[in-house]
């Protein structure tokens, strides 16, 4: 019973969180852009109003990915949230990822079928660094479950100062911002219309934006893994930290330009190869 | 090499706040010259023409007899062209623009007819 | 500035004269066009600000060699002149057969007999 | 035990059948039943065995052992031939001193060595029976309507089916043999037998590349078999023992370890690890019932199978180390040079040799957990792999083609065939499927034996496993219109029937890997180590079984998506976009100059970073300096 | 063999603010090929002069394009103030050369903008465009139009600007020189803009020449060519030096760019500085006749102006060759081999504008 | 409750406009008129746009572009005319190749005027196109 009302409040107010996050986000962008920005609840407004607009579809089936993708990405913010197995998390979540660009392809439009491959080549970059940092959390902690990451007396990231960075540079994928926002930018105009999201419209496409809301709280869940431990201090910490990662996140975005896959790539497995494997190894140095 | 370059003028944004004029909340001041549209003081038109010839867009309209001068607002580029070539003098530019709307408008301003 | 350089030559004289001005070392600025009364191309070269044309003044039906082998970017001009006034220019390289701007009238410019 | 020797024999007595009987519907007929009593068989033999294991000491082995030895004889004599028919010296000189080692050994120093128990079925070994008898056996029944096609679309191959057949059935019984065998001298016939079956099934076609291969696939393995050889002098003269078990039970000094080194050196060659893989790659001109079950399922595993047997051995060890970094490198190497492949079957080669790696690693790393994920990695591979390679096959006589990139249409040319290509990739890199459980289970394995740097490899190697799956998978859900008027054949029973049930297969290993690990891993690690092994999934099971059980519930959905809608509501559908100039029906744009231009979509290749060029030459240069720093270590400690 | 992958590029596309298509085929996503279609914005505006009289086309050659609007209109007036051998009075000349060089910072900046976007960078284009904005601002208030004047006449020009506003424009060029500063610096300096700009679309000395490449786009490639060294307008009373880089590449052509609106801005003041009193329209008596080419130095380089008159009011003909054409070639050369994502700057680093380019 | 005019997203076409207006619609876009205040989003994809901003005549080759951009908007839709070009096709209507204004070929909502339109009337077309799409939506619900 209790476990059922938690995933109720999961599952609910995790994209209210998302969403409002990213109506501060676009709030806070458009006054470091000079501009005034739309009200903070916009998000919401943008989505209610896909809910109430027609659908249109290419093939029966295009549609069909994006709302196993979400799914999946609700499963991936359990898991997380309920302190689950931190592997497992991102199995799911790379399962989600991978039924978005499915839709992408399946719809078999070149500037989907375009952002599907850039897609793909983001998980490629960011993948290994996913896979160190839970690699890093339980090397430290000796679980892979968060609920016991958190709760050990130390914060993790006291270890693992190199793999936070490494996380925080990959993070930006995740969010889709400038520098790495190859496959799907959110506002500025690119190469690729709207990449995997161009033949989306009314309700699949709002839930795109829901699967994003969620996908930035699991982003920013895994900032604060970090963070946490038994106190409650560090709880309140992490949740600071998370913002100001965020906030981070949001200035990057506004100063940078969009890399090129080759950069994006090589800069991705380069820095995780080196600030992974080096936190690694100074780890097993001290024998942890 | 220098990254994230752009900050400064970022938090100088931040700090100066938004440059947003609050148009439509805060109506805009239009400067004098501002061509925004056609005006007519219709008791001095003779009705000549001149300016319905010269109006490269063809947007004005006389009617001579019944001493109706039109103006299709959607056709009018603001060149301001009639105004010059008109003898009378009596077009102005105002400088307030036509508002935007759902069909064509079509502005007769008619003179009294007593008057002439 | 208000001198105007024009050298009238015949249609067959236009590479001839075209590859004189290449190997002095001028640029093609632009080919023009008037279609009134026949065709007059204007050719219009610069060197170091020195300001040149070519006049060729012939009829519609005459044909006229393209210069593209000479001045390879004359292919934008040639097309244009060709879908728009209807000219007959031959042995253009990068030839878009009057599909240039893809207009649905032909060769606009060019005097139409009565209709 | 004659459960046990029907199962070796039977396959044996079929292939005879096949080969004789050259009546089209009678073989067929024989085939069918045979692989029916084949799967049969396998079954019965792992329950009945499956409790308690069998050790058995096979009286008289002298007999079997001069049998063994004339066969050898007439092995070698016939492969010196070929070599020195087709000039390839190496080969023959491989092959030669190899029997000249073999004969010396046998009638000089194999006096007085007992041999206690021939043959053990415990739980691996059951595990390997069921990959072998089950999917051999399901192979073998497609490889009857495949057959049948392929030679419609090669005309100009010779027809020599039951040479094909025989042949298969042939290497089911030598690779029973092989896993049941704890005699080393059986085994390393059985070995050979395997080689040579390869050999033949390599050079099935007769083009000038298929022979170049089989020759280039037998020299290596022959070089692997040398290997094999040598170790068994070694260990016999010095320790004089003939039985894998007693060697693995044995401490490990130098000379065992230098044994168990030319051991794994033959098992890395079977397993195509570089610098020894190029044969793997070349054996893909095979037909592909032959990749499905040699290639990628069974025969290579054979390697892997060793180096498992051989883990209390290896762990810590100097050989351990250098196989596993061996392995690592393959994996990784493999791993992106998958990416820049075009040609399905290639890239199946190329993630099985990569797979194979990881199994290497995971097997030489030689800690509990480890092994366990090395077990299951063998068992979801097979069973992922071979589907794909089934389908594929398939796919290449329906669209004629195996360009990846041409499977666009294959969702509207034969859905059954894409949902089982979906499963089988899904298999390979996709939560819940084994595959990706066994990764974890490698990598908390790898970090608690503080291997970072395969820890590194891995990461990297499964994110470029994520990219080559990920955009073939692409490809098959993609909405591609075939040409109009293009005629696809459509599938044999002989070919649906394997195939769906493989795909059955896949989907119901993911649930069944929990109780794969209670009742055959754990105890089998429980015996091997002494120790009771810890349950590397963690105390969370309960919750991951119904995580499990909701995303292949979720997974189910996916073929939802194709499921005819017509009873909802219509949606509008329009044409997609193409920048405004969609000519209408979605395959053309209206182009420059006013023309209509088909849009094409293809995936990415980064030759220029992941080509196979540059990487295997770079790969292959690490792997030979790897292998040379082991034996050169091992005769320092030996000198020592 | 292997499969490539044919997309349709434009002539709708976030990228392109304005319709051009291109057939692109990539590999991976390397351009493999790209084969550019035009037309989608072509009107046929030079077959006006048949429906409208020579002083009404005026305003259509204003219309050819809204950025460089204004030097349009002026390069036909001075053509045909040519034929009709108008003196226009100095006033008038000094005051189209504000006019014009204030179009070029409006031109740049917008340009700046753009290219921003393209690469991603929405803040910077936000920026840009702000400062851009007070630019337009200036035009409004001297002339009524944010971007179409319509103050250009044959004979010298209809408005002039009061005092008080020159004073206004140079205090609001000089503030606006400070921020400028500030933003372009990032262009030139920050190193992800580097990345996407530096050594991109490589144009060699020899190959803009070969392609016939004008403006800022030979500039960058070491030419040393700006039409307004020739003293048309009020140039021949003011100092400047036509700016150039060597490197032919998308950053040099940012660094042209950039050089040019600090230029201008220093033009400007000395336009207001040395500004004549008199007159600022001649009246004009009969209809031209004869022909002239005129040349002038737009944002985007030289422009072409031919006009041949019969006597009538209706022109024989009137055709403008606008920098954009001529820069095409050069732009299918830099588009071989390039990335897909550098499409939208190589597009964009020709600067171009269609509306001009199809007339 | 209708959301529509919370989050009118545009897409922005360019038919045959002399950029005049063109740039106006992205200027209006910017600090100083920023319409992402009313929501407003330039998507660059008809998918996801509420309102199609025309600047300029259209000609042959363009018809069929916003035709088929038309076509592929979701309901409720809108479409606003930017620009004396795209509502009657103003100085160029007489050019051969100029077919005339928007309303020739898809049913015109909001007729913005001005040459160029400014970033001002621009914001005022879009919220009268707001109030268009919910009426429309409404419309939509009823049926
Ligand atoms: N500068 C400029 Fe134009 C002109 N002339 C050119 O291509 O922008 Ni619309
Ligand atoms: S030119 Fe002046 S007086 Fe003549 S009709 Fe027009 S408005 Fe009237
Ligand atoms: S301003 Fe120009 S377009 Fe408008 S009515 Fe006057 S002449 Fe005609
Ligand atoms: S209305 Fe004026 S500014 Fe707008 S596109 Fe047309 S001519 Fe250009």
């Amino acid at each position: 019973m209790m476990l059922a009302v938690k995933i109720l409040l999961i599952i609910i107010f995790t994209p209210l969180a998302g969403g409002l996050l990213t109506g501060f986000d676009r709030k806070i962008s458009a006054r470091l852009q000079g501009r005034q920005g739309p009200p903070v609840l916009q998000p919401f407004y943008d989505v209610l109003k896909l809910l109430q607009k027609e659908t249109i579809e290419v093939n029966p089936s295009h549609r069909f990915y994006v709302y196993v993708s979400l799914m999946f990405i609700i499963l991936t913010a359990l898991i997380m949230l309920t302190g689950g197995d931190i592997l497992l998390t991102i199995f799911v979540l790379t399962l989600g990822s991978i039924f978005f660009l499915l839709g992408g392809y399946a719809s078999q439009s070149p500037y989907s079928v375009l952002g599907a491959e850039r897609e793909l080549l983001q998980m490629m970059a960011y993948e290994p660094m996913m896979f160190m940092t839970a690699a890093g959390l339980y090397y430290v902690s000796n679980t892979f479950f968060i609920r016991d990451i958190v709760n050990r007396k130390m914060p993790a990231i006291i270890y693992l100062p190199a793999i936070f960075v490494g996380f925080v540079f990959i993070l930006t994928f995740k969010l889709r911002k400038s520098p790495f926002d190859l496959s799907l930018g959110h506002h500025a105009h690119q190469e690729l219309v709207q990449g995997i999201s161009t033949e989306y419209s009314g309700r699949s496409l709002a839930f795109i934006e829901i699967t994003h809301w969620y996908e930035t709280i699991i982003a920013l869940g895994f900032v604060y893994i970090f963070f946490a431990a038994d106190s409650i201090g560090t709880h309140i910490l992490a949740v600071i930290v998370c913002l100001i990662v965020y906030l981070f996140e949001i200035i990057l975005d506004n100063s940078t330009v969009r890399v090129k896959w080759q950069k994006a790539l090589s800069l991705a497995w380069l820095v995780s190869g080196v600030l992974g494997t080096a936190n690694l190894v100074v780890l097993s140095f001290f024998n942890f | 090499m220098s990254i994230l370059s752009m900050t400064k003028t970022l938090f100088k944004s931040i700090v100066h706040g938004p440059y947003t004029e609050n148009y439509p909340a805060k109506p805009r001041e239009n400067y004098e010259r501002t061509r925004g549209s056609i005006e007519n003081d219709i008791e001095d038109c003779i009705f000549c023409g001149m300016c319905t010839r010269q109006c490269p867009t063809g947007a004005l309209e006389i009617d001579k007899g019944e001493k109706r001068w039109s103006i299709e607002r959607m056709q009018c580029i603001q060149c301001g062209y009639c105004v010059n070539v008109c003898p009378k003098k009596c077009l102005h530019m105002r400088n307030q623009y036509t508002a935007p709307d759902t069909e064509k408008v079509k502005d007769d301003y008619v003179a009294r007819i007593s008057d002439h | 500035m208000d001198e105007q350089k024009i050298k009238e030559i015949s249609p067959d004289e236009i590479l001839i004269e075209t590859v004189d001005l290449h190997s002095a070392g001028y640029r093609l600025v632009a080919i023009s066009c008037t279609g009134k009364d026949g065709v007059e191309l204007s050719y219009s070269f610069d060197k170091d600000y020195d300001f040149i044309h070519l006049r060729v003044n012939m009829d519609y039906d005459t044909e006229i060699e393209s210069i593209t082998p000479i001045y390879g970017y004359a292919f934008l001009y040639e097309n244009e002149i060709k879908e728009l006034f209807g000219v007959k220019i031959k042995n253009i390289i990068a030839d878009f057969h009057d599909k240039l701007y893809r207009i649905s009238e032909e060769a606009p410019f060019k005097e139409k007999e009565e209709e | 035990m004659s459960l046990i020797m029907l199962l070796i024999l039977f396959p044996f007595i079929t292939s005879v059948l096949v080969y004789v009987i050259r009546e089209e519907h009678t073989r067929n007929a024989i085939m069918r039943i045979g692989a029916a009593i084949t799967a049969v068989l396998t079954l019965a033999a792992a329950f009945r065995f499956f409790g308690a294991g069998l050790r058995v000491s096979v009286g008289g082995t002298e007999v079997i052992d001069i049998c063994i030895l004339i066969v050898e004889v007439c092995l070698a004599a016939y492969i010196i031939m070929t070599g020195i028919r087709e000039r390839k010296y190496l080969l023959s000189f491989f092959s030669a001193i190899q029997i000249v080692l073999i004969l010396w050994f046998e009638f000089t120093q194999k006096k007085g060595i007992e041999t206690g128990t021939d043959i053990i079925v415990d739980k691996l070994s059951s595990v390997m029976i069921l990959i072998v008898g089950i999917i051999g056996s399901l192979i073998c029944l497609y490889a009857v309507g495949y057959m049948k096609s392929y030679h419609v679309h090669h005309s100009e191959v010779k027809e020599r089916k039951s040479f094909f057949f025989a042949v298969l059935f042939l290497f089911l019984s030598a690779m029973f043999g092989l896993v049941l065998s704890n005699n080393l001298m059986w085994m390393y016939f059985c070995w050979e037998i395997t080689t040579f079956c390869s050999y033949l099934l390599i050079g099935y076609t007769r083009t000038e590349e298929a022979k170049n291969n089989s020759l280039r696939a037998l020299t290596i393995n022959v070089g692997g078999g040398l290997a094999f050889a040598g170790a068994i002098v070694i260990v016999g003269t010095n320790f004089h023992i003939m039985e894998l078990s007693a060697l693995t039970a044995k401490r490990p000094v130098p000379l065992v370890l230098a044994a168990v080194f030319l051991l794994c050196v033959a098992a890395l060659t079977k397993s195509a690890q570089l610098p020894f893989s190029s044969w793997l790659l070349g054996a893909m001109v095979a037909p592909t019932p032959s990749s499905a079950l040699l290639h990628s399922a069974t025969m290579v595993k054979a390697g892997v199978y060793l180096i498992i047997r051989l883990a209390p051995l290896l762990g810590e060890t100097v050989a351990g180390r250098i196989i596993t970094l061996v392995g690592a490198v393959t994996f990784l190497a493999c791993s992106l040079m998958a990416i820049s492949q075009r040609d399905a079957k290639k890239v199946l080669a190329y993630s099985t040799i990569a797979n194979l790696g990881l199994i290497v690693i995971c097997a030489s790393v030689g800690t509990r957990e480890s092994i366990w994920a090395a077990i299951l990695l063998v068992i979801f591979h097979a069973v992922s792999k071979s589907l794909l390679f089934l389908s594929v096959g398939s796919i290449e006589n329906e669209l004629g083609s195996r360009n990846v990139e041409n499977m666009d249409i294959l969702m509207d040319v034969s859905r059954k065939l894409a949902v089982c290509m979906i499963i089988g990739i899904s298999g390979m890199f996709l939560a819940p499927f084994g595959m990706l459980i066994s990764k974890w289970v490698a990598m908390k394995s790898f970090i608690d034996s503080k291997n970072i740097l395969i820890v590194v490899i891995l990461a990297y190697g499964s994110a470029a496993t994520l990219f080559y799956w990920g955009k073939w998978l692409g490809k098959l859900v993609s909405n591609g219109h075939p040409k109009k008027g293009e005629q696809h054949p459509g599938l044999h029973l002989d070919e649906k029937i394997p195939i769906i049930i493989q795909a059955v297969i896949v989907l119901l290993s993911c649930v069944a890997y929990p109780v794969i690990s209670k009742y055959v891993l754990i105890p089998y690690l429980q015996d091997t180590f002494g120790v009771a092994a810890v349950i590397p999934i963690g105390a969370g099971d309960q919750t991951l079984m119904i995580l499990m059980v909701v995303m292949i519930s979720l997974l189910i959905l996916v073929p939802l998506g194709y499921a005819p809608t017509s009873f909802l509501k219509k949606r509008r559908t329009t044409p997609i976009y193409m920048a405004g100039e969609n000519s209408g029906d979605n395959k053309n744009f209206v182009g420059s100059g006013g023309v209509k231009r088909k849009s094409e979509m293809s995936n990415w290749y980064m030759e220029g970073i992941f080509g196979s060029k540059r990487i295997g030459f770079w790969s292959n240069i690490i792997s030979i300096v790897l292998l040379c720093a082991g034996v050169i270590l091992l005769i320092g400690r030996w000198a020592s | 063999m292997g499969k490539r992958t044919v997309v349709p590029f434009g002539p709708q596309h976030p990228v392109l603010p304005e319709p051009i298509h291109l057939d692109l085929v990539l590999e991976d996503e390397k351009v493999i090929e790209a084969i550019p279609q035009i037309g989608y914005v072509h009107r046929g505006l030079e077959k006006l002069v048949d429906k409208k009289d020579f002083k009404q086309f005026t305003y259509v050659s204003e219309r050819i394009c809204g950025i460089c609007s204004f030097m349009h209109g002026a390069g036909y007036c001075m053509s045909v103030e040519s034929i009709m051998g108008i003196e226009v009075p100095e006033r008038a000349v000094f005051l189209r050369t504000i006019w014009a060089e204030l179009s070029r910072i409006h031109s740049h900046l917008l340009w700046l903008g753009l290219t921003a976007d393209a690469f991603g960078f929405e803040s910077l284009f936000m920026h840009t465009w702000r400062l851009r904005e007070q630019v337009l601002d200036l035009f409004e208030q001297t002339t009524g139009g944010r971007l179409i004047f319509s103050v250009c006449d044959i004979g010298g020009v209809r408005k002039d600007i009061t005092p008080e506003m020159l004073d206004k424009i140079v205090s609001v060029v000089t503030n606006m020189d400070k921020e400028l500063r500030d933003v372009t610096s990032v262009f030139l300096n920050d190193s992800t803009v580097k990345h996407r700009t530096v050594g991109i679309g490589l144009l060699s000395k020899e190959k803009a020449l070969e392609l016939g490449a004008v403006g800022p786009m030979a500039k960058a490639s070491g030419i040393r060519r700006d039409m307004r060294t020739q003293g048309y307008c009020a140039y021949k009373y003011l100092e400047f030096e036509p700016i150039t880089a060597e490197e032919g590449d998308s950053y040099a052509r940012m660094q042209v760019r950039i050089g040019e609106i600090f230029q201008a801005i220093d033009l400007i003041k000395q336009c207001i500085e040395k500004l004549p009193e008199g007159d600022i329209i001649t009246k004009i008596k009969g209809n031209p006749k004869g022909e002239h080419f005129t040349r002038v130095e737009q944002p985007r380089g030289e422009a072409l102006y031919y006009v041949k008159a019969n006597g009538t009011k209706f022109l024989d003909r009137f055709r403008v060759r606008t920098p954009t054409f001529a820069n095409v070639p050069a732009l299918l050369e830099i588009l071989k081999d390039c990335d897909l994502a550098d499409v939208p700057i190589l597009i964009l680093t020709i600067d171009p504008c269609i509306s001009c380019t199809e007339r | 409750m209708s959301f529509n005019k919370k989050s009118p997203w545009i897409l922005h076409y360019d038919a045959t406009s002399c950029n005049g207006c063109d740039i106006e619609v992205l200027a209006s876009l910017t600090p100083l008129y920023d319409v992402e205040r009313f929501g407003v989003v330039n998507t660059g994809d008809p998918r996801h746009a509420d309102i199609l901003l025309i600047t300029g005549s259209v000609n042959g080759q363009s018809i069929p572009v916003i035709k088929q951009l038309y076509e592929q908007m979701p309901d409720p839709k809108a479409v606003v005319a930017v620009g004396i070009c795209a509502t009657s096709g103003g100085i160029f209507a007489d050019c051969y190749n100029v077919e005339g204004g928007v309303d020739k070929v898809l049913p015109v909502d909001v007729y913005v005027p001005g040459c160029a339109a400014r970033p001002q009337s621009i914001i005022d077309g879009i919220l009268k196109a707001c109030d268009i799409l919910e009426e429309k939506q409404k419309a939509l619900k009823g049926r």
